[in-house]
């Protein structure tokens, strides 16, 4: 027979759920609302999402708090840990999702947001990404990850296009695939450890000396290909441009920073404790992703006539180049990935929300596609501070100092240099020196060449309102500006990497 | 031989999985692709069962019971917009769906 | 303020730029020259305030950035770095001042007003990572300029500008980043700070590898062969103001940042590079000479003469004795001013021609004698007349090289005869005979505004050809502390040898004669 | 002996249908063939003993799911025999076999065992759905939790995806064409 | 006295400035008789200074300002004025002079009549630099400051297209010169530790042979450029396109013999080396040579000058390379007198002809130009050498040298020389004064020039007559610093015999031009004689095909090379492979971008590659580990 289990209610640490909680109320409470009261304007949803999230911003902070008096918090039967990494992915996603649901109030109506359960959606995509992100347990990951991407293509789909349905096909039917890499490969960790917890995983294949080292690889090799697909790592990486382009403009740049920076630290969980075991065909085949992915998906970038393409190849080769942070695998390395996705996340929320108040519901005649550079033409004489803006954003994205995303590369390539990977130093300041021409194509447009006929200038802020300007404003200051943050933000990074013992 | 142990169950686990891999890869209908997924998470499901068995742990189990459930949320959302797609191009091969490429 | 001159003097054009975007588009004009004659007016000040005869930082600035990543903000001025401040915010005083009437011409001061900030900016920084910054900040205006007002291939031009020093500086940034590894390996805490970086003696394979990837950046940025190919299109294609910063100012950054890092850092590599890299500039000297020789644009001649000078700077630079590295960098300020004003004179005529291929000239010394005048003087500086400020430094780097190599200095000093062919014939070509073109008969000649610019810089021509003294005595006891720091660093047998030993000689009092 | 002979006649069956769901050319068949594999599949937990995942097996999958796709294929009309243009069939195959056979070479070694204790190990006497609820409800209640809210969002999705709402694309209307199309929405849908 | 120097230095320079302030003016008299007065007033301050130097004065050493310094080096703007500066000064201040006031006269018409002066007192004041300097650099800006004044004056004319490139090419010449001539100042500066001429004379007694052999030899390119030595001789010739003044003042008078001012100047370096001054001697005795024989057959009455005046240049060299300093010192002074002469009366022929040239297309002249037919006879006279003119004095002593130093080859080449000399120069004044009036057949009428041109040559023509008699007098003075040695055969008949022989030499060489040239048969040729078909007379006429070799296989590959480096290396290789590069990689994202089909089938199976060949690696890592043992054992066995 089965005991009765008794706990008590505080060795639960039921604290720990607090942030996850938040957003699910939250949407419990617009599907509510809605419910009583149809036909409710989107500013209230935007309202209370972004309410919520300050909610759950608070709630961080609150653990943060914890954290760092008390280190590591395991809490509901052990299955959450709020670690550090835990809590600063938790803020990058959070802050990142404060910042993407004020787009939703664009002058023009898009389909999307004449639903609250868009707002629901939402809400939920950004609890499973935390629980995702505050585990060890293979299991809750999973279904983390499955809430968020389920949620996720609905979103990209309920902009309600063609493209966008195509884009969450092709998306949905992918990661359908990865799940079931991920459950294959969590199917071979559990073969060989009989546990699904991360560290128990850690603890006895450290104990067996990795006797079953051909097996650890086949799980890797499944790890690494579903979180290859999550993270956009060639050759898995074939849904992003489509995606991206499919998408609404601000939904895809949330997608190409929130559910990464959530695949990563699940990749840095999971490989970490690999590379430090000295599996060193996991080194080997990391270094080979980085920079493949890293030089290919800037090759295609070049080649692109369409801007939010460019950005979706771009947000690929950005994430090779954060993925070799994982690879290096030093508290430095590790502290320079959140620092570089935190920096990223500012500079490329802003692009994309620059493309996103130009977007045009019909497009004419010569333009193929939603952001073509054709459209970008000459962009500095209609509307100057907007084209100084993007400007400004592709600069940053490109590693031009001092904007933000350049203090990210330098910390990240410093790490590498530290930790001996010289030569994977010289191949990222190189794939940096290539993606410097894309970016720059986008600025040779806007300041260098003159604007098509007809267009007046008008098309790039149609889709303005005070709402857009303020975030985009914000990612730019924050861009500018990084430097002011840097330090205070290095050290509490450093701090919580180091005493989660990354 | 005779003697069924995990090993055998893994290979069957794998086998199936291959199945899948094959359908994935040739299914040019949506519907019939969805299929493959699913045989890939059952092929996975064999395993996690097997070795739950074989080892004596519950956990296993468990994560079957978390990827059926995850497989049955992919239909919802999956038929859905299979749905959408439908209404609007009338068919759903996938071979008629690609617009955005480069 | 005196605590905080050089940040005035950065970031005091950069929020007159800002400030610019409120200023009426009929205004901007005064607006831009005013702020650039009170920047100027700052840095004369800053002159004024110089002490010549301390030979480390002065002006020292320091703030912590990020300290614990051990980046800091950092300024300080030497005498290495003063003159090509002034430099800089005297050119752009010139250029604005003498700014042909454009399009968008508020987008051209603000930026150049950008621009002049990150100069000033990487002449006075003192931490590796600001230095980075504004290095890499200055290609941004001037990428703007070129693509923005240019010729027919600005596109090119400007992006392959761009992405060349980009990816130059960005494997420099690599060995920026190793340095301050090997700093923290030894001292335990991080630090960009150059002037801490002198303190580090590293072992010489260490060295070489370090100078190498600095190399790559500044060679880059010089330009020096085989890696100067963006030059002439940047040149070619950029407007006249873009041409004449970029001649008289942004290339000096890659000689400077040689005398700012390779040298005191690495001396034992700077010693075992000396010979490849005296022989890379003396083929730049020469091979870009000829390649001068055989332009038909005029702007293309004067562009490759400033690859031909820039070798000299090189070779005076790695001549590794204070009368080289001092003569190196007098030459610096005086190329600046010298292909500064011939471009400035290219200017002068591409707008009144709208072309600048020499066969569409000829016996322009007929039509505009003025014109051809101070071409001429130009002319005879850019070839190293003595009394004209490029013979001082080209005298004192090739003078310092032949201590280290006969042969050769013989081989560089053939600049002289190289240079005077390329000029000499653009100049025969252009303003002797007779008037052949129609077009060009009446052609008015340099019009007053255009001689506000002109006559300045001949008269710095001249003058400092004569009297180089009050340049040459801050330059030499900054050099001459490096060279010492060079020294004592050095560990090789081969380097204590080829740097010389400043405390023996009888050098001191020298200097102590020259400063009364 | 049973458990072998059950073991290689069911890998047979499942391994047969899921071989027909996926080369099949008739919808139909390929359905049929998934939910009997399905169910071939539940037979193996029950061999091991799970008897509780078979049972979810059948009435999920074999139920829900297959209900699911059945009504879907009558939606989408893919009774007939479904035409696939298939570009290089060796490329699939080959890939396929390949990862199979990379796979089976390794798993056909034993896997070393040591070290490894069940955390949640099997309880003598009790049920299997027991067991199982008591881990599930203890351990696993968060992702319990979490698997609700997933199916809360899949749920919704799926109504919102196929719902009526969709059919106008507001996204692609410009305003004045969505003034209108409230006005007339509002007769009827809202009455 | 300090006063005085300064005076002789600067009032060129402001006199070049005043003529400039009216370059862009139209002509105007006072540009002219400004400088001249200011030149007139330098020669004034120079006579103050040869009195007091001859009075037995020390020497006048100023230090105006320091100029460059840097580590070790400090160069002032030092000047001094010794014996072997004064005589330089006088020299070159009063040729100037008179060639300024010719000027006024001859450059009348000119309409840069304002330039013309500005250039021509900047050329004065940069070869008083060059001569008052105290230190090589200082020398080096008076040697590249009358390089520069000597382009824009043989370039003045600068619509005329063989102007300009005679300018380029005298530039340029002179540039290689140059070059040589840094090297050595670099070599005495690291070798001596200073460029003051006392200090490195004084360090140099104690260099090693070979370093000193080098400095002599770097210093003497320099000079060999200046000078026109062959092979640097062609520019001389050229640079008759500048208008005659200058090539009186500069190409005759002064500039040229810069190069003997300097190997006079380092003399105690010289002394040091006599092989390197042997060779000196050599190359000089070989250019007086060559540059004569090429002056026999010329038909362009100022390259005909030109050529003597390499001549002369060379037998100056012999003397200097033989250590006789003063006696080329002594020569050159007289030479400047009567060469400038000599020069400024062709310019008056020339005026007279309008810019004719040819000697063959003149004659008679002696009946409407009386006083320039007596000024160029006498000038020609003594550049023959012919007692007691100034170049029998001067010329003479320079055989006496080379006799007494034994040194008979070159003794036999210059006399040989002394010959040709007296030849081709009455072959030019026969051809031009005497005769038949052949300029008739071409319609034009010759006049004198201005009276005050005449008079202004005039003491020209006295110094030119009468300069042999100072030669005592400038012994004592310059041998205070030169070496003083005196040459005197060892008995007097040998020294009768061989002055008296000389002259008859040249007698009878005169005689020879007199009667081939003086008589009314001359007729212009017109290339069909049998003589200008001669192999030598081709040879000569074509100045030993040399003009024609540079041009050929320098000027014409350099050219070449050039555009090959541009347009096949620079382009088509350096750029290219830059260009190249980006070219690669951008066709290569062009290429895979196929990848990217849009095909959902196609990204699944990219998906299982990747996982693939993922499983390819890992198995492949998983059997070696596994097998390792095995693997080891079996290559042990095969002998790995």
């Amino acid at each position: 027979m089965i005991e009765p289990v008794n706990v008590s209610l505080g060795s639960l640490n039921l604290i720990t759920l607090a942030p996850m909680l938040i957003p699910i109320i939250g949407a419990l409470l617009i599907l509510v609302i809605d419910i009583f009261k149809g036909g409710l304007d989107k500013t209230l949803f935007v309202v209370i999402s972004l309410l919520f999230l300050l909610m759950d911003f608070s709630a961080l902070i609150d653990s943060a708090g914890i954290f760092s008096q008390g280190g590591t918090v395991m809490g509901v039967f052990n299955v959450m840990l709020i670690d550090g990494l835990a809590i600063l992915s938790q803020f990058i996603i959070v802050v990142a999702s404060m910042l993407f649901i004020p787009l939703a109030l664009t002058h023009k109506r898009f389909h999307e947001f004449s639903y609250p359960e868009f707002f629901a959606l939402f809400l939920f995509m950004i609890a499973g990404f935390q629980f995702m992100v505050a585990t060890d347990n293979l299991i809750l990951v999973f279904v983390g990850l499955e809430t968020s991407s389920l949620a996720l293509y609905t979103l990209v789909a309920m902009h309600n296009r063609d493209k966008s349905f195509e884009a969450a096909v092709k998306y949905f039917t992918m990661g359908a695939l990865a799940a079931g890499f991920y459950s294959f490969g969590a199917m071979v960790f559990y073969a060989l450890t009989g546990s699904v917890e991360i560290n128990q995983i850690a603890t006895v294949l450290a104990a067996n000396k990795y006797a079953d080292i051909a097996y650890v690889l086949i799980g890797v090799v499944f790890m690494l290909a579903s979180f290859g697909f999550k993270l956009s790592l060639v050759p898995f990486h074939t849904w992003a441009p489509d995606v991206y382009e499919g998408a609404s403009a601000s939904m895809a740049g949330f997608m190409s920073i929130v559910p990464k920076i959530a695949a990563f630290v699940v990749a840095m969980r999971l490989f970490e404790f690999l590379i430090h075991s000295g599996v060193v065909w996991l080194e080997i085949v990391l270094y080979i992703f980085v920079v493949v992915t890293m030089t290919a998906a800037n090759i295609w970038a070049l080649v692109q006539t369409d801007v939010k393409r460019m950005l979706a190849y771009s947000s690929v080769s950005h994430a090779g180049f954060v993925m070799a942070a994982i690879l290096i695998g030093t508290t430095q390395s590790n502290s320079a990935l959140f620092l570089y996705w935190i920096l990223f996340s500012f500079t490329n929320l802003g692009s994309f929300s620059m493309l996103w108040i130009s977007r045009q519901k019909h497009l004419p005649e010569h333009q193929r596609s939603d952001h073509t550079y054709d459209k970008f033409a000459g962009m500095v004489q209609t509307s100057p501070v907007a084209a100084s803006i993007m400007g400004l954003f592709m600069l940053s994205l490109a590693g031009i100092p001092p904007f933000a995303l350049f203090w990210g590369k330098l910390y990240l390539i410093s790490s590498a240099v530290t930790a001996g990977y010289t030569i994977l130093a010289f191949i990222m300041v190189l794939n940096s020196a290539i993606s410097g021409y894309y970016y720059l194509k986008l600025i040779v447009y806007m300041f260098m060449k003159e604007p098509l006929m007809g267009n007046d200038g008008h098309v790039y802020v149609s889709n303005a309102t005070t709402a857009l300007k303020s975030i985009i404003g914000f990612a730019a200051i924050g861009t500018i500006f990084a430097f002011i943050a840097l330090n205070p933000l290095l050290e509490f990074i450093t701090a919580f990497i180091y005493n989660s013992g990354y | 031989m005779m003697e069924i142990g995990l090993n055998h169950y893994l290979v069957l686990s794998t086998i199936l999985f291959a199945i899948g891999l094959i359908g994935v890869m040739r299914r040019k209908n949506l519907l019939l692709l969805f299929f493959a997924t699913e045989i890939l998470l059952n092929s996975v499901n064999i395993a996690f069962a097997a070795i739950s068995h074989y080892y004596g742990d519950l956990t296993g189990q468990l994560f079957v019971f978390f990827v059926i459930a995850i497989a049955a949320s992919e239909v919802a959302v999956g038929l859905g917009l299979l749905i959408v797609w439908h209404k609007r191009h009338g068919n759903i091969d996938l071979d008629h769906m690609s617009t955005m490429r480069g | 303020m005196i605590d905080h001159i050089l940040s005035i003097l950065i970031f005091f054009p950069a929020l007159a730029a800002m400030l610019g975007f409120i200023i009426h588009k009929d205004s901007i004009r005064a607006y831009g020259v005013a702020i650039a004659t009170i920047e100027f007016a700052l840095s004369l000040w800053l002159w004024f305030l110089f002490d010549s005869n301390v030979s480390g930082m002065q002006f020292m600035e320091q703030l912590p950035l990020v300290p614990s990543f051990g980046i800091n903000y950092i300024l300080g001025v030497d005498g290495i770095s003063l003159f090509i401040v002034i430099l800089a915010s005297f050119f752009t005083m010139i250029g604005l001042a003498s700014l042909t009437d454009t399009k968008n011409i508020k987008n051209m001061i603000i930026t150049l007003l950008f621009l002049q900030m990150t100069m000033v900016g990487v002449f006075v920084a003192l931490d590796a990572i600001v230095f980075y910054v504004f290095w890499e900040l200055s290609l941004v205006p001037m990428l703007y300029i070129i693509g923005a007002w240019g010729g027919p291939l600005r596109i090119y031009a400007s992006v392959k500008f761009f992405l060349y020093t980009f990816t130059g500086s960005l494997v420099m940034l690599v060995g920026m980043l190793f340095m301050a590894y090997y700093y923290y390996q030894a001292t335990g805490t991080w630090s960009f700070a150059i002037l801490e970086w002198y303190r580090l003696i590293l072992p010489e394979a260490f060295q070489l590898w370090l100078f190498v990837a600095f190399f790559i950046g500044f060679a880059i940025k010089v330009p020096m062969f085989p890696f100067h190919t963006w030059l002439p299109y940047a040149h070619g294609q950029a407007p006249t103001i873009g041409s004449v910063i970029l001649a008289a100012i942004l290339l000096k950054m890659g000689t400077y940042a040689f005398i700012r890092f390779s040298l005191p850092m690495f001396p034992d590599a700077s010693v075992f590079f000396m010979f490849p890299i005296a022989i890379l500039a003396i083929i730049m000297i020469i091979y870009t000479a000829m390649v001068a020789y055989a332009q038909e644009d005029i702007k293309q001649v004067v562009a490759y003469s400033s690859v031909s000078h820039m070798g000299v700077i090189i070779l005076g630079t790695f001549a590794l004795n204070v009368e080289g590295i001092t003569g190196s960098i007098f030459l610096m300020i005086a190329h600046g001013v010298v292909s500064g004003a011939l471009f400035l004179l290219v200017g002068v005529i591409y707008d009144r021609r709208h072309t600048k291929m020499m066969s569409e000239f000829g016996g322009l010394a007929h039509v505009m004698p003025r014109y051809a005048t101070i071409f001429g003087l130009m002319l005879m500086a850019s070839v190293g007349m003595p009394l004209t400020i490029n013979f001082v430094g080209e005298f004192l780097s090739l003078l310092g090289f032949y201590k280290q190599s006969h042969i050769l200095t013989i081989l560089a000093g053939t600049a002289i005869i190289v240079g005077a062919i390329y000029m000499l014939t653009a100049y025969k070509k252009m303003f002797f005979g007779n008037v052949t073109n129609e077009e060009n008969r009446n052609l008015p000649d340099v019009s007053k505004r255009e001689l506000l610019a002109l006559i300045p810089l001949a008269i710095i021509t001249v003058w400092l050809g004569i009297y180089p003294k009050p340049i040459l005595v801050p330059i030499n006891n900054s050099v001459a502390s490096i060279v010492q720091l060079m020294h004592d660093k050095s560990t090789t047998e081969e380097a204590k040898k080829r740097i010389p030993n400043l405390v023996k000689g009888e050098d001191v009092k020298t200097l102590e004669k020259e400063a009364h | 002996m049973f458990e072998a002979i059950a073991f290689y006649l069911f890998a047979f069956l499942t391994t047969l249908m899921f071989f027909i769901t996926v080369t099949t050319s008739q919808a139909l068949h390929a359905l049929t063939a998934l939910a009997a594999g399905m169910i071939f599949i539940s037979a193996f937990f029950f061999i091991l003993g799970a008897d509780f995942l078979g049972a979810i097996q059948i009435v999920v999958y074999s139920g829900a799911v297959m209900a699911l796709y059945a009504f879907g294929m009558m939606f989408f009309d893919t009774t007939r025999e479904v035409k696939e243009k298939n570009g290089n069939k060796y490329i699939v195959f080959g890939l396929s076999i390949i990862s199979a056979v990379l796979v089976v070479v390794i798993f056909a070694a034993p896997i070393v065992t040591n070290n490894i204790k069940a955390l949640y190990p099997m309880v003598k006497g009790a049920g299997n759905t027991q067991e199982l609820g008591m881990v599930l409800f203890t351990k696993y209640l968060v992702p319990f939790e979490v698997a609700a809210v997933m199916l809360l969002v899949a749920m919704i999705a799926g109504i919102v995806l196929a719902g009526k709402k969709m059919d106008l694309s507001l996204t692609l209307m410009s305003d004045a064409e969505i003034i209108d199309a409230k006005k007339e929405k509002t007769k009827k849908v809202l009455q | 006295m300090e006063i005085y120097l300064y005076i002789a230095l600067f009032s060129p320079l402001v006199g070049s400035l005043f003529a400039g302030l009216f370059g862009a003016s139209p002509r105007t008299k006072i540009a002219g008789i400004v400088p001249s007065l200011l030149l007139f007033t330098s020669f004034l301050s120079s006579t103050v200074l040869l009195v007091y130097i001859l009075g037995g004065g020390e020497k006048v050493h100023v230090e105006m300002m320091t100029w460059m310094a840097a580590g070790d080096l400090y160069i002032p703007f030092g000047f001094v004025v010794d014996q072997v500066s004064v005589t330089m000064m006088m020299v070159v201040t009063l040729v100037s002079t008179i060639v300024h006031i010719y000027s006024i006269g001859y450059m009348d018409h000119d309409k840069g009549f304002n330039r013309f002066f500005s250039y021509l007192s900047a050329f004065v004041f940069s070869m008083m630099i060059l001569v008052m300097s105290d230190n090589f650099a200082g020398l080096f800006i008076g040697w590249e400051g009358v390089g520069l004044c000597s382009w824009l004056l043989i370039g003045f004319w600068y619509h005329k297209e063989s102007a300009t490139w005679a300018a380029n090419e005298a530039f340029i010449m002179n540039r290689i010169a140059d070059l040589g001539m840094l090297i050595g100042i670099f070599l005495v500066y690291w070798s001596t530790g200073t460029l003051q001429y006392e200090q490195a004379f004084a360090a140099m007694s104690g260099l090693d042979k070979e370093v000193l052999t080098w400095i002599g030899i770097f210093l003497f390119i320099g000079a060999m450029g200046k000078s026109a030595q062959f092979p640097l001789h062609t520019w001389l010739a050229d640079a008759m396109e500048g208008p005659t003044p200058v090539s009186a003042l500069i190409h005759a008078a002064t500039m040229v013999t810069a190069g003997v001012y300097l190997v006079v100047r380092a003399n105690p370096l010289y002394d040091l080396i006599p092989h390197v001054g042997l060779f000196i001697a050599s190359l000089g005795a070989f250019v007086a040579l060559f540059a004569a024989s090429m002056a026999l057959v010329n038909r362009d009455m100022k390259r005909i000058i030109a050529y003597s005046t390499l001549s002369q240049l060379g037998y100056m060299f012999v003397a200097a390379g033989l250590g006789a300093y003063w006696v080329a010192l002594f020569h050159l002074m007289a030479h400047a007198f009567f060469k400038a002469l000599l020069f400024l009366g062709a310019g008056n022929v020339m005026h007279a002809m309008h810019n004719e040239l040819d000697p063959f297309k003149m004659g008679g002249l002696r009946k409407v130009m009386k006083g320039t037919f007596i000024m160029m006879t006498l000038a020609s006279v003594a550049l023959a050498g012919i007692y007691p003119f100034a170049g029998f004095f001067s010329k003479d002593l320079i055989l006496e040298v080379a006799f007494v130093e034994q040194h008979y080859i070159i003794y036999s080449v210059l006399l040989f020389t002394a010959g040709l000399t007296a030849f081709y120069s009455f072959r030019l004044v026969a051809l031009i004064f005497h005769g038949e009036e052949r300029y008739k057949i071409f319609g034009i009428h010759p006049h004198e020039a201005y009276k005050f041109m005449l008079v202004a040559m005039s003491p020209l023509l006295l110094l030119a007559i009468i300069a042999g008699s100072f030669k005592m007098t400038y012994f004592e003075m310059v041998t205070a610093m030169l070496p003083a040695t005196e040459y005197h055969l060892h008995s007097v008949v040998t020294y009768w015999i061989m002055t008296i022989g000389t002259q008859l030499f040249v007698i009878l060489a005169i005689a020879f031009a007199y009667k081939k040239y003086a008589n009314n048969k001359v007729k212009v040729p017109d290339g069909t004689s049998k003589i200008e078909n001669n192999l030598c007379y081709k040879v000569l006429s074509n100045q030993y095909y040399i003009p024609y070799i540079y041009e050929e296989y320098l000027v014409k590959p350099y050219r070449e090379l050039s555009s090959v480096f541009w347009k096949e290396v620079d382009m088509k290789v350096v750029d290219a492979t830059v260009d190249g590069i980006a070219g690669i990689i951008y066709s290569s994202g062009e290429k895979t971008r196929v990848m990217q089909s849009g095909n959902l089938s196609t990204m699944l199976k990219w998906m299982v590659t990747g996982v693939i060949i993922l499983l390819s690696l890992a198995v492949v890592f998983g059997l070696t580990a596994r097998y390792s043992g095995e693997i080891k054992a079996i290559l042990s066995g095969l002998g790995v």
